[in-house]
């Protein structure tokens, strides 16, 4: 579904460009839940925007569905793969009320029975219709991250990158916030890359692990070998060590 | 870890949970009796208020035609039958300041409708196209920048010939950059906002992407700055019509009215006393609004 | 006062002095500067202008023939420069005016006299010896008054001048800035736009000036000057706007002096103008002027009521006509001409009392006849820019020489026109400008400068007053200038010149 | 022996929308301990810790019938009483080292003047207890560190500059609030060793403000558990996975487990009796 | 790292350098493109066509536009700005003659628009929301509201015609002009220099007014700004850590968060300076005061092109430096930035 190979990028900078992303190898299957971990600052949004073209000029080669991503356009990126950013209060447009943001992504792709599709995609996120004249200052953290999600799933993507979307929420909301991720992903067997700090958080949800550390991936391990302890690499072990220690 | 500080559950309580839907009407009336309740910024509306209400009722409210001499009453000290006395033609100068309020409104308002979407233009694409676009919108800014505002429309006003139309395009001319350039910084900081990436990445074009996401959001700091540069505007006009480059007579400008009024200040200060606070009442009224609509939008801040 | 008792303080706007150079040097306050800075050869009385006095010349005669004047200078002048005057520098300084060809030679060039024949017709018959012929005939009191009032008669030291030429310039870069002049003072400092100041000339051939030193400020401010004037800052202001005179006029310490100048106001249309060509037009235009009104309130002090082209006090000068306000007929008279539901129009003045003042009434009369007429009010140079174009409507204006207390100085100013076309581009004459072309008042014109008999001229300069009346011109006078100076009490012998040369020599302080 | 004494601890704020109860009666006595204040965001925590210290801004309204420092009724004390007692008695170690350093001084100044403040002592004296202190906190080169401004160093550096200058006045109290919450999983367990180091040296007294449960029930000795401005459960640390308020237990059970994956994790539903039940130890 | 520095000295410069080509372009329109006629105003409005004909050639005034852009831009790169009309010496000898006149003048002014403004902004940013900052929020709108030139004239009726402290127009007594030496153009300098006390008084005397009138525009500005500079440093973290650690409230205020916002200030002083430029044209025509807003005025006025271009440019040029300066400023004062 996603194959990533030996992709670099340099940060052009002010003064000297910073590499920021070194010989990154990934491939993940369709279905599949693909968790990518790291401390922070070390490559893992920048993956995601690479992927989203918000990078430009990276190295190496992406492919989405055999495709090469260097020869899509956003427009149809944009049909396959959609985005779950970290934070819920800026994700969405606070003058737009939910029912212009869902309807958006429709209007841009000119698709008709809008109302319908917007009804059945909040109902996919546990929302109603009340929501729907509403801002998103009138929404509490989980239900904006709902609307998010909503706003991605609503052109029936392929693959949703999700950008540690609970690190903004409480505990308790994080919970009801991954119970709908898993829900979502068995029903519309979607393809998830999803970013974290929290290495419980990802081993609740993927499959598999990349371990990031300074713009490199340092290893790949799956939710067994994590949760054995079966893991290689220095950092890993500290990662795990701390997920460990809070349980 | 992320700041947790930053995101702040303000309406805790279950009940806040499910608040009550706020339409934009209500939000409006409450925005605007937030505004009345500094003192301040009442007064302000309140002159405001009373501007727009002269201008309109001007028939009425003023007492003689503001353009009839009457040379047999050149000069007239305020009493009853001309409350802010008459001045070297014999004319009410009441009345004129009553349909000065006119023109005052009028160069404010040709003003900022050309100085707001072009600014608002010219910065939004600046900030969000970057790259040769901005290079090129910011010099063009940084030039005009470069010239006190006073300055380059006497310079304008001087090129086109005095007259109010002009006086209005100079003053625009000078006005918009500090526009463009608060468009533009909203905008970059906008660009890279999440809302934006999510547009994109749904396959919104860039125009979308202005006019939907991006202006809607530049819009109340815009606002602000308009309306404080109303007060700007009506000093730069007043200056303008002092040095004699704006409003040409008979038109009652309150600057042109002190103008001509100053040779006769001496003896007649009501000349220069009344249309000087006019302008200074009205001017101030814009900032209080202009203040009170900013604490509105961005209270830390002032 | 305040100011010390050898000093004269002057205050007036400097707006207008740009050069000191007196063959380029417009206006009438560089006429006052260069009068205390040169000496004419003769000058006129003060008090009486149609005296003449001796000054550099010693002696002067004119010829049986009417046709060349000849001049014996005084031998004991010397410029500030220490240099002798000589004849030479005499007629150096006229040929220069013409060579130069800069504004003033219009003035000379009017009499007939051309870069080309200048040299023949002007020249040294002895070191202090000076003749000047005729181009044509003329009356010479005409070259009298011109070597008396135009302000480039001022006599140059030729040799100081030459040292400072640059490119064949005849040194009119330098004089720009610099003088060269043998009167009673001599420059000490001039900043442009700012301040001049001159100090006594103790070598004045004159009678030794009792004033150390004079110091004139730009000051723009009416108000300003008022106050200072009041206060004792300042000796002498020129330039006050009227409130600012009537509130001194009562005042202690201070005197108003109030002297004619020849120049007149008037309210000028366009024949180029097809409506404004219409003479029932301009009859009712003639009759919409306000004309007591005006100089009740606006004029006082910059002008008194009249009504003639040729100004006040002089033989010739015909009784006023006495035209008046009277709506109704206006009216009538535009209903005759076909408008009876008016027209737009123009209306350009500068912007300055009183023009602009006068403009705005006007403005307000012309409407009550349904004439609607926009103000363009300007700088002189936007206002009589579009004059000199011929590009105006209608313009409230002042002009018309008169420096010299002949009718001539008024008449070929504002009603010669000997070529009416666009091309002949007469931009001098307001006759041209305004595209008013009466052949029989070119004759008249004409006929009356060369006319030494002053019983016959002055009997052609009424026919050319009654035909144009008659004829409606383009031009109407509603006054005549008047100069007002507010002086303070201790200055004495400060006497306002009505050609604008004032010659501060004699002033004293107490 | 009780270092501090609160009850019945109020906070209203005013706003524009009115009043706001941010903290309703909370009481707790802090002994020589490590105690921790948990919760949910916004549930009141720092506001307890600022009112502590009188740091709410000047239109808060603090109640209490007893905020007792040692001999010091903290909430008569004027202005000048207070500054006295913060940096000296108590201070307070702030969440986020960016933006709690001055970014134009160095460090080193900023810690110096956190002594220099109380003590008569010469800059020399100030400067050399610094480098010491820093030291004290584990960083290599102090005297280089010393001299660098905040943006030069890293965000763990930085915290353990913050430790170092609330510690050297040596109070009696300190509170964190949420110190390490800003800091990356491997550096956060070093500043909290060097913090508890520090503290039992110096035996200072511990409240620890911070939103996770276990980081917690790992690190103090008692913990105060708030929701909604309200404390709804004090309970010892160790205690913490037998909590008997459904809060406490949801916020321990709603956390994705590594050992123990479920399908589904448990959902807490939220009690409105919880914002008014008193709570009962 | 040193080819780095040098690429952005290089990119500076072709920035500012691209900016001063169209500051040269606009000056150049503007001058075009006024329709008032230079020639008149060398010539007055009476001289004949003849003589219109050869000053209109002589001001290269009948050569096609581009030609005429070509020798404006090749006069300006050689430094080389014309004579102005308005006083027959070139235009350069010209500003900076009446430079210090305006220097003098904007300097006192921005004098008290420091020594006001910032203590005002701290004491209003200090006292948020109480009646001082009410207080001063209401003075410093009315700073910005008052029409300059309007209370120009008020105050010179007050204070030199009814109270008679203050020196009525002109940067000095008439009869002191030209009474002491010029060192420097300074006449409170060269007066001191000169030893002419009486004079130095007089000027003081004449400078006050204006220069105060001029600076309470600029109180406004720099206390407006002050003020929410303040406001911005005191609601930041480091300022609760610095009373945490028990500082009182004047080290808070002025040791650290001060120290915040200092450069933010010289920035703002830079552009208040700057302003006090404009402000001058107003309070320069009132006063008489003989400095470079007259200049400009006049000159506008006349329609003299060569001093209009040098003088506008020399302003935009002033704006460019100032702007560079607080860059630099900026870059040597926040350690941030090093
Ligand atoms: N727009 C940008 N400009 C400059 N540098 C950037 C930019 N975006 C990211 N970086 C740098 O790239 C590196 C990787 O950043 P990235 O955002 O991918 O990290 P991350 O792993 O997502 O961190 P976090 O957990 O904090 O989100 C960091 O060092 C960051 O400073
Ligand atoms: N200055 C203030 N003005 C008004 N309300 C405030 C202010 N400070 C805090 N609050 C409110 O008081 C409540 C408690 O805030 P507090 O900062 O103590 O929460 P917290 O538990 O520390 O949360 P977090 O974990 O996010 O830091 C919140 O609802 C907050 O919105
Ligand atoms: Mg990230
Ligand atoms: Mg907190």
């Amino acid at each position: 579904m996603i194959s990533i190979q030996s992709l670099s990028f340099d940060m052009p900078g002010s003064t000297k460009s910073k590499r920021i992303l070194n010989d990154i190898n990934i491939s993940i299957g369709k279905g599949e839940c693909f968790g990518l971990v790291g401390e922070s600052g070390s490559g893992k949004t920048s993956i995601l925007k690479c992927l989203a073209g918000q990078f430009q000029g990276w190295e190496g080669a992406i492919a989405i569905q055999g495709k090469s991503l260097a020869e899509t356009s956003l427009k149809e990126r944009s049909n396959t793969m959609q985005m779950v950013f970290q934070d819920p209060y800026g994700a969405l447009h606070p003058r737009h009320t939910i029912r212009k943001i869902l309807n958006e992504p429709l209007a841009i792709k000119g698709l008709s029975d809008k109302s319908e599709r917007i009804l059945k995609a909040l109902k996919d996120v546990g929302l109603d219709e009340t929501f729907l004249p509403r801002y998103p200052h009138q929404l509490s953290g989980g239900q904006r991250q709902r609307v998010a999600i909503a706003r991605a799933i609503i052109l029936d993507p392929d693959i949703i990158l999700l950008d540690e979307p609970t690190s903004a929420l409480d505990v308790s909301v994080q919970a009801e916030i991954l119970n709908l991720l898993t829900s979502l992903h068995r029903r519309h067997q979607l393809t998830y890359l999803m970013v974290s700090h929290d290495l419980g958080v990802i081993a609740h949800l993927c499959e598999r692990v990349a371990v990031m550390k300074s713009g490199e991936i340092v290893e790949v391990v799956s939710r067994d070998d994590l949760v054995e302890g079966n893991v290689a690499h220095a950092y890993t072990k500290v990662l795990l060590q701390h997920a460990l220690s809070r349980e | 870890m992320k700041n947790a500080e930053v995101v702040r559950n303000s309406d805790y309580s279950l009940k806040a949970r499910h608040n009550p839907e706020y339409t934009r009407v209500a939000l409006f009336v409450k925005s605007f009796k937030k505004l009345c309740r500094n003192p301040l910024s009442a007064s302000g509306v309140i002159i405001v208020a009373l501007l727009l209400i002269c201008a309109i009722a001007a028939p009425l409210i003023a007492t003689h035609n503001p353009l009839e001499q009457d040379l047999a009453r050149v000069l007239a000290s305020p009493s009853l039958a001309h409350w802010f006395g008459t001045d070297e033609y014999g004319r009410d100068v009441f009345s004129r300041l009553v349909y000065g309020s006119r023109v005052t409104l009028y160069i404010i308002f040709l003003v900022t409708i050309i100085v707001g979407p072009v600014g608002l233009l010219v910065g939004t694409m600046s900030g969000y196209f970057g790259g040769w676009v901005d290079s090129v919108f910011m010099r063009i800014t940084d030039i005009f920048i470069s010239f006190p505002s006073l300055v380059l429309a006497l310079a304008f006003v001087a090129a086109l010939g005095p007259g109010l139309e002009h006086a209005v395009i100079a003053i625009a001319i000078t006005s918009w950059p500090p526009v463009a350039r608060l468009a533009r910084a909203e905008t970059l900081t906008l660009r890279n906002s999440d809302y934006v990436v999510a547009a994109q990445l749904q396959g919104a074009s860039a125009c979308r992407v202005l006019f939907h996401y991006i202006s809607l959001m530049c819009l109340p700091s815009l606002i602000v700055r308009l309306t404080m540069n109303m007060a700007t505007v009506i000093l730069t006009a007043a200056a303008l019509g002092f040095l004699g480059l704006g409003a040409q007579p008979p038109l009652p400008e309150w600057g042109a009215m002190i103008s001509t009024g100053r040779s006769y200040m001496l003896e007649s200060w009501w000349l220069v006393a009344f249309p000087g606070a006019a302008i200074m009442l009205v001017s101030l009224a814009f900032n209080l609004l202009g203040d009170g609509l900013r604490d509105l939008l961005d209270p830390r801040t002032e | 006062s305040n100011t010390p008792s050898d000093q004269l303080i002057i205050a007036l706007k400097m707006n207008n002095i740009l050069s000191l150079d007196p063959a380029a040097s417009t206006g009438n306050d560089i006429a006052f500067i260069n009068a205390n800075l040169y000496d004419t050869l003769i000058e006129l009385d003060p008090e009486d202008p149609t005296i003449i006095l001796p000054a550099l010349a010693r002696d002067w005669e004119v010829a049986d023939d009417n046709m060349s004047i000849s001049f014996s200078l005084r031998e004991d002048v010397s410029f500030h420069s220490g240099n002798q005057l000589t004849a030479e520098d005499v007629v150096w300084t006229f040929e220069r005016v013409l060579d130069l060809n800069l504004a003033l030679a219009t003035t000379w060039k009017a009499l007939g006299f051309t870069k080309e024949n200048i040299s023949n017709l002007i020249s040294e018959t002895g070191t202090h010896e000076v003749e000047i012929k005729f181009p044509r005939e003329l009356d010479p009191k005409l070259v009298i008054y011109t070597l008396a009032t135009s302000p480039s008669a001022f006599i140059i030291d030729k040799q100081l001048v030459l040292e400072h030429e640059q490119d064949g310039d005849l040194g009119h870069q330098w004089l720009t800035t610099n003088s060269a002049g043998s009167g009673a003072f001599s420059l000490e400092q001039w900043i442009p736009q700012d301040r001049i100041i001159m100090v006594k000339n103790a070598q004045y051939w004159g009678e030794t000036p009792s004033l150390e030193r004079i110091a004139m400020r730009n000051l723009k401010e009416s108000q300003t000057m008022r106050l200072m004037i009041e206060r004792g800052d300042i000796d002498v202001a020129i330039g006050m706007s009227v409130p600012d005179i009537r509130s001194l006029e009562g005042a202690e310490g201070v005197d108003i002096q109030t002297t004619q100048r020849g120049t007149l106001y008037y309210v000028a249309v366009s024949m180029q103008n097809d409506i404004l060509a219409n003479k029932d037009v301009r009859r009712a235009i003639r009759g919409t002027i306000n004309y007591e009104g005006i100089n009740d309130s606006i004029m006082p002090y910059y002008g008194v009521f009249h009504q003639r082209p040729v100004k006040l006090g002089l033989p010739a000068t015909l009784p006023e006509p006495m035209y008046s306000l009277s709506t109704d007929e206006a009216r009538k008279l535009l209903a005759n001409a076909g408008y009876e539901n008016g027209f737009t129009t123009t209306i350009r003045a500068l912007n300055e009392s009183p023009f602009i003042n006068v403009a705005i009434n006007l403005q307000s009369s012309l409407e009550r006849i349904g004439i609607n007429a926009e103000i363009i009010s300007g700088t002189g140079n936007q206002v009589y820019g579009a004059m000199r174009d011929r590009r105006f409507d209608i313009i409230v204006g002042r002009g018309g020489g008169g420096f010299a207390p002949h009718p001539d100085s008024n008449l070929t100013p504002l009603l010669f026109n000997p070529d009416n076309s666009d091309s002949a581009k007469l931009t001098n004459f307001q006759g041209w400008r305004t595209g008013y072309h009466n052949e029989r008042i070119n004759e008249l014109i004409m006929q009356a400068v060369s006319e030494a008999d002053s019983e016959l001229q002055n009997s052609l300069y009424a026919e050319v007053q009654s035909i144009y009346d008659e004829d409606v011109g383009a031009l109407f006078p509603f006054s005549q200038m008047v100069n007002t100076v507010a002086v303070r009490q201790e200055v004495e012998g400060y006497l306002d010149d009505p050609a604008a040369m004032t010659r501060l020599r004699s002033v004293t302080k107490h | 022996m009780d270092v501090l004494t609160v009850e019945k601890l109020n906070v209203t704020f005013r706003t524009d929308e009115g009043l706001k109860h941010a903290v309703r009666d909370v009481s707790f006595t802090l002994r020589n301990e490590k105690l921790a204040i948990v919760g949910e965001s916004g549930s009141g925590k720092s506001t307890v810790g600022k009112a502590i210290l009188r740091l709410n801004p000047p239109s808060t309204r603090v109640t209490a019938e007893k905020l007792q420092f040692g001999k010091t009724n903290l909430l008569a004390c004027n202005e000048k009483e207070i500054r006295a007692i913060r940096g000296q008695h108590i201070s307070m170690i702030m969440q986020d080292p960016k933006f709690s350093l001055n970014p134009v001084m160095t460090v080193g100044e900023q810690i110096s003047e956190a002594l220099s403040v109380h003590r008569n002592i010469s800059r020399r004296e100030a400067k050399e207890a610094a480098l010491e202190m820093l030291k004290e906190v584990s960083i290599a080169d102090p005297e280089h560190v010393y001299s660098q401004y905040p943006h030069e160093i890293s965000g763990g550096m930085g915290q353990r500059v913050m430790i170092a200058m609330m510690v050297i006045p040596e109070p009696d109290i300190i509170i964190a609030d949420e110190p390490t919450s800003a800091l990356d999983v491997s550096v956060q367990q070093d500043v909290l060793n060097i913090l508890t180091r520090l503290i039992e040296k110096k035996n200072i007294s511990l409240i620890f403000i911070s939103h996770d449960l276990n980081l917690v029930k790992k690190f103090c000795d008692r913990v105060l558990v708030m929701y909604g401005g309200r404390v709804v459960e004090s309970i010892k640390a160790n205690e913490l996975s037998n909590a008997s308020h459904p809060y406490t237990r949801g916020l321990m059970e709603s956390l994705p487990s590594l050992k123990h994956r479920r399908e589904t994790l448990p959902v807490m539903t939220r009690d409105q009796n919880w914002l008014t039940q008193e709570y009962t130890t | 790292m040193i080819r780095s520095r040098v690429s952005r000295v290089t990119k500076k410069t072709g920035v500012i350098l691209i900016t001063l080509f169209g500051l040269l372009t606009m000056t150049f329109v503007i001058g075009r493109l006024m329709p008032i006629d230079p020639v008149l105003a060398v010539i007055g409005p009476d001289a004949d066509s003849s003589t219109y004909q050869q000053v209109f050639d002589e001001m290269g005034l009948g050569k096609p536009i581009w030609v005429q852009y070509y020798y404006y831009l090749q006069d300006m790169l050689s430094g080389d700005f014309g004579r102005a009309i308005l006083t027959g010496s070139p235009v350069i000898d010209d500003i900076l003659r009446v430079l210090p006149a305006t220097i003098e003048l904007a300097s006192i002014a921005i004098m008290v628009g420091v020594g006001l403004g910032v203590p005002l902004g701290v004491y209003a940013a200090t006292h948020r929301g109480r009646l001082g900052d009410h207080l001063t929020r209401l003075i410093t709108l009315f700073g910005y509201s008052t029409p300059v030139f309007w209370v120009g004239m008020v105050g010179l009726i007050i204070f030199y015609a009814w109270l008679n402290w203050a020196g009525a127009a002109g940067r000095i007594g008439f009869a002191y002009d030209g009474m002491f030496t010029s060192y420097t153009g300074f006449y409170l300098v060269d007066t001191l220099l000169s030893g002419n006390i009486e004079a130095f008084v007089s000027a003081l005397r004449h400078i006050a007014l204006p220069a105060l009138i001029l600076g309470l525009n600029s109180v406004s500005f720099i206390g407006r700004m002050t003020r929410s500079f303040m406001l911005e440093q005191l609601s930041q973290e480091y300022i609760k850590t610095a009373r945490v650690k028990g500082l009182s409230e004047r080290s808070v205020i002025w040791k650290h968060a001060f120290k915040n916002i200092r450069v933010q200030l010289l920035t703002i002083v830079a552009l208040a300076y700057g302003g006090l430029l404009e402000g001058a044209v107003l309070i320069e025509t009132v006063f008489a005061w003989p400095g470079f807003g007259q200049y400009l005025t006049d000159s506008l006025l006349m329609g003299d092109m060569n001093a209009v271009m040098a003088s506008v440019l020399f302003i935009g040029l002033v704006f460019v430096f100032l702007n560079l300066l607080s860059d630099a400023l900026y870059k040597m004062f926040d350690p941030r930035t090093q």
